[in-house]
């Protein structure tokens, strides 16, 4: 097995380096963050039941990604949410903070009962994130676009102040529709922000359907490449190919995971279907979900999560 | 039903009791299907909300004349603007703050001052859209849209009066805006109610004070007025549908028979119906006035009738707003 | 010089005979400067126009600091709110068309629901751009930002008040609209003249009227009510220069005192200073109001003072608000 | 010399056709297109050393462009502006106005006499066009990239009644930095909008200086293939090809021209420099550019203009 320090350098024709991966990651973590990706589905299929509304098909979706991120990727610290040096991350698909928001409750970020205020009067869990509500909200969200835009600007502040912290950003496909995304792509692009990752959720569904027939992208990764980024395409689902996406080093370019997924992934019934897009499961949904994923984690989980 | 009530209105029997409860997004879904039966020219543009604007009717009935334009909002009034120009009599509809507020620009020129013949829905209007929070509550959209020259800016009070205005705004050749909530809300006009554009309505007679209210707070300025007059204060409702051009013969009418104005509105206080009422009342016949409102702060999560009461926008903050201003009459 | 100016704003000696000429523009400029002098933290953004915003110089100055959008307004202001969460302290810079009309939605969430500390500068604003024509006219811009909570919006009467405003605004940590015009106009007040924001400043005394003013107007307030003192009218002219949030105890005050009002401003009737001023009069103290504005139409092409004469936005303009309301009174 | 009838048709790999270029155009036709373009930059010129404010770079680098359009490849009839049947151009980068009103006033949309009303009170010759305010106009602009969706639309209703007329729209290379122009790309290349036909106004400048410093575009035509199009990269000074690449009928999608021109064009001391973005010549300049100009008509040009 790779140890920690081992490093793989990738080579330009000229023999340059373009960039490094880091292969360190053990089984034992990776079970790890598979657990973690469940418990947070769970988390996620309660808050929804409770709510009544609110965003299922991306926010099981990402679940995978959230806990190699918040587990694993990220420097943060739950207990300093506001550590100067702490990698940002900001959800631009903010309709899909469910998901966020389980993964701050299972870091640490906040008492895990509140999960079940979401979208209730008075809750710090708003329907869509409010920055300073909750503490490890880095931006405010629900128009879409307006967060690639602020983490650009969170990635530009730590390059003026030469400061070494990383700034993660997912969009969602259908947000792509918005020129302020190309906008955005444009700005990070030309000042080469190698401190910026963007997480792209292809999960190809929008409100309206699919979204090759609401509002076709593909060729989506000769639109990213042109628009000057490094496209790293991915399994939104396999933590250890995440991983070592996440830890490649570019050093010319700013990156893009063009990460593959499955909306409503973990539960059966709501794989694929652009309809849970902004549904809520309602308790006899909910309890399905929830054996469902009992059952996913029983399979593979081993080990059992401290923060439960 | 009260003896107060304008009988010319036909205003709905059960008003008092048990009103039906329909959300008036519906009658905008039924009235633009009218309107494209209509008018072969009528088209309709959706940013990737098909379903929850109501426009699913309309595709299913004229797969041809609509137009997915996925989640880009800009791009939405610019193509319609260009249809305008080639004869079409377009709808572009999405949620009221993306629509008129990621577009206001291209509203403002590609639309306004060109006079194209868009009509622009903004769906999901004021703070009851509830849960989804305060980014998703347009409380800031009759502000941006009556500063626009050439721009018809109306908010319709109810599934009925929704219905015929999206009739109605067809047949006009001028941009319009409209917006309408999501909720169910009490339907208080019938089939009968006559809707002209422009013509504030009075739907309650009353001389001691007037409520000027539009969209669903006129619901609840009915409600306090029929409170208030158990206490014998005599309450004039106006349903002031049309916001511009606004109903300035009616509204200083008002004034002057009654002396003191209060105006209810889901909408902030800076910049909507208020602020139009208090121009007319200052430039013609200026009387205390009182104002029911988002009181200039961002709303929140929450079950849409918590928000309402919590905000005061209910019959309750209208009771007290009319106590107060009579109090400085 | 009047008497019945207020000595404690000392204003210029030459206002009434040849007042220094200079873009407020220049204020911007030279404030902002300042402002990245006496704090590392203020950057600059700007889409592609960093001459006629007057960035050039900052640019110089701090070119670390400086930041190139390119023309992506919507862009712009999201990346300010995401340097403000991390401790700059951003001006976000362009035309006041398209900032904040083209990045309407991003101000609104991304900074003002946020609370993020970003300074927007509406360049260029007002008919007084002249021959560009109607388009590049902002006169919308207070409406659309006024109704915007946690918003601050400023509309800086000269040169020196901008400079002093762009300096002032660096200060407090929240987000701050600030408008001024790209022509020479003249210098008024001078660097003594104390600058608060919040507060509204009573340039001249007087008691049969007030002319509530802001930007460009204040002058043409001054010059009105010097003509009109030779009818033995006294005429109380008020720099409103925070539009938001207004100080309404100063105009109460006015309203109570003189017992009509007459607003000036380059902007829309609808939602800018009128409306502001008529809003907090009619609830508090509701005396007759006359605007001097644009009338809900668009603007044109034309030589700054043409247009502004053509549209009433001078001192003849106020001069009939006044004698208007004054026979209402 | 190719006579009107003859068609280039160009097969794919399968040997289906993709598309066809017509080749009909005669050495005088040629002569006559640049000596109309001479006619166009001269009264550029006039009109803005008058009006004494406005942009003159753009519109001498496109006056080729714009005759090439307005006299050879659009269906137009300058006495029946509002013809339903019309080819419809609209000026996306509104900014370069003065070189639509030359074209329309030299085409006879109006008297000539007017073009020196340029950015005054009262004419109809706004300082950015104001549409219904003269005949031709079909659009209004000022603010960027709102055209090219305006241009979208015009073509989508074509799309639905069934029309045969086609819509140009010309875009600047700086306006392309807004993310309506992005919106607008994708909805056209998902709709295949083939009669549309873009034009990209790439000169290199903007307001700031270069486009590669200000907010670098390249790739550029890698990105617009990538949204959907096809592609031309044409001499935006050279008729022929121009026209060629007019003609050139594609089946299945939408086209652009990414025309290279050179800010000023005709004007020795204007060209290349972005600094005459957006000002007018002087008196003396304004002479010095008519004599130049005058010397280019007198070299090539055997033609005199009936227009004049
Ligand atoms: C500017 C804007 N327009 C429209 C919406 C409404 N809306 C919320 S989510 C969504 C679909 C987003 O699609 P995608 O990014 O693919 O997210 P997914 O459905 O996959 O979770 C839309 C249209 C919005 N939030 N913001
Ligand atoms: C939305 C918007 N932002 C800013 C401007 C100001 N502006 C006018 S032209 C221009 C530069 C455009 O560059 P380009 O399209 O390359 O035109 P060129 O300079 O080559 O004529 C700018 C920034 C504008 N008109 N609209
Ligand atoms: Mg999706
Ligand atoms: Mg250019």
């Amino acid at each position: 097995m790779w140890n920690s320090n081992t490093v793989l350098i990738i080579l330009k024709k000229d023999n340059q380096p373009e960039g490094t991966i880091i292969l360190a990651v053990t089984d034992t973590q990776i079970e790890y963050l598979e657990d973690m990706a469940t418990h947070i589905r769970e988390d996620v299929i309660i808050m929804l039941e409770k709510a009544g509304s609110g965003h299922s098909a991306g926010s099981l979706g990402t679940a995978d990604i959230f806990s190699t991120l918040y587990f694993h990727i990220m420097k943060h610290d739950p207990k300093n949410p506001d550590w100067e040096d702490r990698d940002k991350f900001v959800l631009s698909n903010a309709h899909i903070c469910p998901v966020l928001y389980a993964t701050l409750a299972e870091a640490g970020y906040y008492p895990k009962k509140e999960i079940t205020t979401l979208r209730k009067l008075g809750s710090r869990l708003q329907g869509h994130p409010h920055r300073g509500a909750l503490p490890g909200l880095e931006a405010s969200g629900g128009p879409l676009a307006q967060g690639i835009s602020i983490a650009a600007g969170l990635a530009m502040s730590a390059r003026i102040d030469e400061k070494r912290n990383r700034i993660f950003c997912m969009v969602g496909d259908g947000e792509m529709n918005e020129g302020q995304i190309w906008e955005a792509l444009l700005f990070i692009g030309k000042n080469r922000l190698h401190n910026f990752t963007l997480i792209v959720d292809r999960n190809n569904i929008q409100i309206d359907g699919f979204t090759e027939d609401v509002m076709p992208l593909e060729p989506l990764k000769d639109k990213l490449t042109s628009f000057g980024f490094h496209v790293i395409e991915v399994d939104g689902h396999n933590i250890r190919t995440l991983i070592e996406a996440f830890d490649e080093t570019i050093f010319e370019k700013p990156k893009v995971l063009l990460a593959h997924t499955i909306p409503g992934k973990g539960v059966d019934f709501m794989e694929f279907k652009p309809e849970w897009h902004g549904k809520p499961p309602n308790k006899e949904e909910a309890e399905k979900a929830l054996s469902e994923l009992e059952q996913l984690r029983s399979l593979g989980g081993k080990i059992t999560c401290e923060h439960e | 039903m009260s003896k107060s009530l304008n009988k010319k209105f036909h205003l709905a029997e059960n008003i008092f009791d048990s009103p039906d409860q329909v959300p008036a997004r519906n009658g905008y879904g039924e009235g633009v299907v009218e309107a494209g039966k209509a008018d072969d020219n009528v088209v309709v543009l959706c940013c990737d909300l098909t379903e929850s604007t109501r426009n699913a009717d309309f595709k299913e009935a004229f797969p041809n004349r609509f137009i997915e334009i996925g989640i880009a909002e800009q791009n939405m009034a610019g193509i319609g603007a260009g249809l305008a120009f080639a004869g079409k009599v377009p709808f572009i509809s999405s949620y009221a703050t993306f629509n008129p507020g990621r577009n206001w620009d291209q509203i403002r020129v590609s639309i306004c001052y060109s006079m194209a013949n868009v009509k622009i829905m903004g769906a999901h209007a004021g703070i009851s859209v509830g849960p989804d929070g305060a980014t998703h509550q347009a409380m800031e959209d009759i502000a941006i849209t009556r500063c626009l020259p050439n721009l018809t800016v109306i908010v319709p009070t109810d599934y009925w009066e929704t219905k015929k205005a999206a009739i109605a705004i067809a047949k006009i050749d001028s941009p319009v805006y409209m917006r309408f909530g999501r909720e169910k809300i009490p339907v208080i006009t019938t089939e009968k109610t006559p809707f002209q554009i422009g013509r504030a309505d009075t739907f309650r007679n009353g001389k001691d004070v007037t409520v000027v209210a539009c969209g669903s707070l006129v619901y609840e300025a009915l409600v306090a007025a029929e409170k208030l007059s158990k206490s014998g204060i005599d309450v004039r409702v106006i349903n002031c549908h049309t916001i511009k051009p606004i109903d300035e013969k009616t509204i200083i009418k008002a004034a002057n028979e009654t002396g003191a104005i209060v105006t209810a509105e889901e909408h902030q206080v800076h910049g909507g119906l208020g602020n139009a009422v208090a121009e007319v009342v200052a430039k013609n016949s200026p009387v205390p006035m009182e104002y029911v409102a988002m009181m200039d702060r961002f709303g929140e999560s929450g079950e849409p009738n918590e928000l309402m009461q919590k905000f005061g926008l209910d019959s309750k903050g209208i009771v007290s707003a009319i106590e107060k201003v009579l109090k400085r009459k």
